[in-house]
């Protein structure tokens, strides 16, 4: 099939993706396409791009999730290919088809891959059949609730409801009894149809806190399949990872090589073309599970970029033009170690609940060893609307270590105000020795961390803010410091003195 | 200090209240570059920035600090409005939310009525904005400690909001299908 | 000697350096004691420093370059350590000794080094000894002009002139004839003694649009001296570095070897700790000769730190410390490609002249490749007292090609307004099939650079500023868009039919 | 339309002449969202931001812009100030600056009577602010194309400023030691 060179992309999506993603195409002299809906008007992807279209709307459904406003508008942009990013439309099988039928080329993999390892229970299917190891549990969605008990009890609880549609989180529930089992069934049933438009369940027996593992994969369309090393994953809240790291503090050679090896083998089994995630479980005696199958781009991508120095975004434009993978396996190096921190617009100290408002204060850090993916800008609204994600940190070192301090160090530039960040959450995780041990799974969150650790700042910062908020205070009333001197020393004689004299 | 009434204390024209995460701190600016916090005197350095952040060297250290946007008076639990002044200071990176009260802030607050407080009834608000998606209990019905009482759905996910402890609904403010705000009350339980 | 550990370091310094080495403190878990200027009062490098303290006045001679007040900073904030960053005082042998004498750290090379190698006579005295290369010229400081006369009649016009003590182009001027040089003499003798206290000069034949290639050192207090591998300065404009990028286009591992050992030789004959820089010119045959040593970080140090991936400033820090290298020659490794650009508060459509006022409008670029070393915050002011630099914009790729790619991308996203910049100018090299080629030397501004090159904005933006200053004419004057509607489509006969409605 | 004399151009009120770097284009503001630029109609969406930099999407191309602060009125050669508002505009990180006259301005224009000009009389302006380090010639002194003038320093590099043309020195507006502006005029030449 002859590729029609990849000039113009339409970006299908907003914030730090969009962004980082239009990043690539000016590097590559491609012209970028932002779609914005109507509270993204002034967005900093929008800023970014060459060209902007706008799809109206506000939710996500009238906007970014709607394919025939981004048909439209691809084209009317004229563009020669649509680049998804994560989330949305990203592992939306219907939509890689739209796109690739209506004559643009879809940046990322064939529909038919999508399909096949983007359905967790057709992926598990596969890597059994392909003697990757799997977690006991359902082969197939649960027909009902009683089948869900029925399986639970042969494997025994805890168990793991998931979306067989999804990820992220949504449509995920632990349940630790039979008791637990038909709420947590129906929320999860429900939130499973609210995203994802698929209530479709699936369970497994519940590896309690194993680590959080995935390898990364890069395929061509000429039958080149590598894999770029893996990436440990396992600092999550509500099941969606915070930090990440690469390359995992417990993977060695041999076991990196094994599980690239599985990894490779699932995506070349399914024909799979362009970038993607093979996501494992690893328990304390380092055995591995087959997780999912990412059929995407990961918010994580840059920790991988930063080790082995690939542009994974470039790459997968390349691919989706046609072009060939130049390394070999044994050419892929990592080099140091990279860390990754999610700053989201939530509440550590109130169980990560969203927050929301104007960033009043939003200054990101500079310099040595720092990559901040962006996708805000000081006075930009966060709202309701989408994803809370506001960027990522990204730090690299020679050693973990060296990683960690820069890590340490951006963090403490990054001042966020008018809006709760993840930011100090993210700041506990990096002074936690478990963490700095690299001796940690996913059950962290839940065993080392509490609200109380958060916003330890020394009694000095909390006098330094004392004196600002006083300051304002008397500006707004027209006191001048120092209004009132004769106060300072001798107060109680002064104060009947003057009583008269400094009341207004 | 701390336990003093508020009423009570007697401050300078320039000198100020500031509670802070539950610490309260008696400030006074006895001129531009020395203040006294808790009788502790310090001198720092200010010059404040057209673009909002700048920092304040005080006792040699520095800070780096914003003054946030004012807060809205918050109507405390009994709906009597605070008097104290609402400010938001960005220091190092961290957001101090300052209830900052003057002489004559005292004054209001100490003239102000103080409704007798029903330990017993509960108001249920809304931990974060949302959408209400379903509503799991009704107004009369017992409740036990950790039942769902409500759905809240923030940026897709679905947060269920449970009862502290057992009782009964009292009255409930909102319906499903409504947004709401972060703080909005939202249901009255009595509590057992 | 023992040690005393560096837990406190002074930053006798200003700007973009002052923040970098800051930042190397904090990762190090070391505190940074800034100092300021009255007009630097809230500068960024204040901001981000733990400490700080006052020097007082406005000019460097007042500040940065007060060695009386910078020592009394240093012993007031009990710190044990100075580091002098770039420029100022960091190449003054005594303000190295007074600093040691104090019972600080001095963090750079002892000061018998600088007065070796920092004397730019005694270096190339040496250097000959060491039978490395050296241009013709003399070897002592000349006496007089009429010395000047006779050794450039001797070694044949055109000439160079050039400070002993200083560098960064100071005190320099090209001779092209014996008519020139009275006055080129005196300007450059008076130069050299405003900026450096020493008037000496010396003269040696010009070697014409040679290329500028330097190598980087670091040397150990226990003997080990290590190099670094090169940096290409060649574009310059007033004998100064714009744009420099690591590896060179036309060096290649046995030319490199060569001038690494030759760079080595040297400072291990001077007895040389920490980190130092060894220029060479090379010729159009790849011949090259040592120009002279710069005992001290330089300003282009960033790109040497992203192919090596080895934090200059923090082995710095440990060098002085006592540390030893952790490498040896063989482990350091070039990966991929790196670019410098330097942003300087400079009008490059006005022979580069200084462009002061206020940072309107200051936006760094971000995201994937790009290290950003800042001195500045939007609204600061941008005045006369020190260096015009204000940042410099960094970026890596596995190729010379992806370098250059990152650097117009994030030159595009460096947005600043109100003051003139560099940007453009170094938008114009980066785009200059010369330099593409890598096929450029010293003379590369003087051959291709035209002022009429620059701002060459598509019609489009000139269209989009219009409008922009339009509307903003317009709120001025209370006029709303649309306001004579009438006028759009018939102008001339409506013109009079309207004329007295619309005169106010 | 760009030789015809400004005095002759009729305005809508909601017109406008622009020049930008010698190119000059005539604005008509027909709505919010629309403008014709010389003739040529081009729909645009503008969202401006609290914090100076926004987006303006002209027929589907982005363009990062942002109004700087409004310069002051320069003076022109004979010193009639200049009617024209100046206005810096940063487009994708470029400053233009415009003058931007309506139609009040330019009958400012029309009405001021412009002085005759000697050519023949140079100002020489100070290139960029600095220290004047050392004046090198004379009041009355004969000078030749190149030679050199006077040495202003700025950021510690001195800048010798020399004749473009020969001729006479005339005036002499500064001294030695003294600090100048961008734009302050240094001495008049009469040009041979």
């Amino acid at each position: 099939m002859p590729h029609r060179p990849i000039k113009r992309i339409l970006i299908a999506n907003r914030g730090e993706i969009a962004v980082r993603i239009i990043r690539a195409c000016r590097e590559l002299g491609i012209t970028a396409v932002a779609v914005y809906s109507d509270v993204d008007r002034s967005a900093l992807h929008v800023r970014r791009a060459n060209q902007a279209v706008a799809l109206g709307g506000a939710t996500s459904g009238e906007s970014y999730l709607n394919k025939t406003k981004l048909l439209e508008a691809a084209r009317k942009a004229r563009v020669d290919a649509v680049h998804p990013g994560y989330g949305f439309l990203s592992e939306n099988a219907d939509f890689a088809e739209a796109v690739e039928h209506a004559g643009f080329k879809f940046i990322g993999p064939p529909p038919s891959a999508i399909r096949t390892l983007g359905d967790k229970t057709e992926a598990r299917k596969r890597a059994r059949e392909l003697g990757v190891p799997t977690v006991p549990g359902t082969v197939e969605p649960l027909v009902d609730a009683g089948q869900a008990f029925d399986v639970a009890g042969a494997v025994g609880y805890p168990v793991l409801l998931k979306a067989a549609a999804g990820g992220g989180g949504r449509g995920m529930r632990i349940v630790n009894s039979e008791d637990e089992m038909p709420s947590a069934f129906a929320t999860a049933h429900s939130e499973a149809l609210n995203a994802f438009g698929d209530g479709r369940l699936y369970l497994e027996k519940l590896i309690e806190n194993p680590r959080h593992v995935e390898v990364q994969v890069l395929a061509d369309s000429h039958g080149s399949v590598l894999h770029l090393g893996e990436r440990e994953c396992s600092v999550q809240r509500r099941h969606q990872k915070v930090v990440e790291e690469s390359p995992s503090p417990i993977i060695d050679e041999a076991m990196r090589a094994q599980m690239g090896d599985a990894a490779v083998t699932l995506a070349r089994s399914a024909g799979y073309v362009n970038a993607g995630t093979v996501e494992f479980i690893v328990d304390a005696k380092k055995n591995f599970y087959f997780l999912e199958v990412n059929t995407r781009l990961q918010v994580e991508h840059p920790v991988t970029e930063l080790v082995t120095g690939i542009d994974l975004v470039a790459e997968q434009i390349r691919i989706a033009g046609g072009g060939r993978l130049e390394q070999r396996q044994a050419e892929i190096r990592q080099r140091g170690h990279a860390i990754e921190c999610r700053v989201y617009a939530e509440d550590p100290a109130n169980r990560f609940l969203p927050s929301t408002g104007t960033l009043e204060r939003y200054v990101l850090p500079e310099g040595p060893r720092v990559r901040v993916d962006n996708g805000y800008r000081q006075g930009d609204m966060v709202n309701l609307y989408y994803d809370p994600l506001l960027a990522k940190v990204v730090t690299w070192g020679r050693t973990r270590k060296e990683s960690i301090a820069a890590m340490k160090r951006s963090l403490a530039e990054f001042h966020i105000g008018g809006v709760r960040s993840t930011i100090p959450f993210c700041q506990f995780v990096l002074s936690h020795g478990r963490f700095l041990k690299g001796d940690y799974d996913t059950g962290f969150v839940a065993m080392y961390f509490a609200p109380e650790a958060l916003y330890r700042e020394g009694n000095r910062a909390q006098v330094a803010a004392a004196i600002m908020a006083a300051r304002a205070k008397a500006r707004m009333t027209g006191v001048a410091p120092g209004d009132d001197a004769t106060f300072t020393t001798q107060r109680s004689r002064e104060w009947k003195k003057n009583r008269h004299a400094t009341l207004r | 200090m701390e336990k003093e009434p508020a009423r009570h204390i007697a401050l300078a024209r320039n000198e100020y209240l500031v509670a802070i995460n539950g610490v309260r701190m008696r400030v006074l600016l006895n001129s531009d570059g020395v203040a006294t916090v808790n009788g502790v005197r310090h001198a720092y350095d200010l010059h404040e920035s057209p673009e909002g952040g700048t920092s304040l060297i005080m006792d040699g250290s520095v800070f780096e600090v914003a003054v946030l946007a004012r807060k809205r008076q918050r109507a405390d639990q009994d709906g009597i409005p605070d008097a104290s002044e609402r400010i938001a200071v960005s220091v190092n990176g961290t957001d101090f939310e300052a209830a900052v009260d003057d002489r004559h802030s005292l004054l209001v607050k100490s003239l102000m009525k103080t409704t007798a407080h029903d330990a017993r009834s509960i108001t249920v608000r809304a931990p974060m904005p949302g959408l209400i998606v379903r509503i799991e209990v009704e107004a009369g019905q017992a409740i036990s400690a950790g039942q769902g009482l409500l759905v809240l759905e923030a940026m897709k996910m679905e947060n269920e909001i449970r009862a502290l402890q057992a009782g009964r609904v009292k009255e409930i403010f909102v319906q499903s299908g409504r947004a709401v705000e972060k703080d909005e009350r939202l249901m009255l339980i009595d509590a057992e």
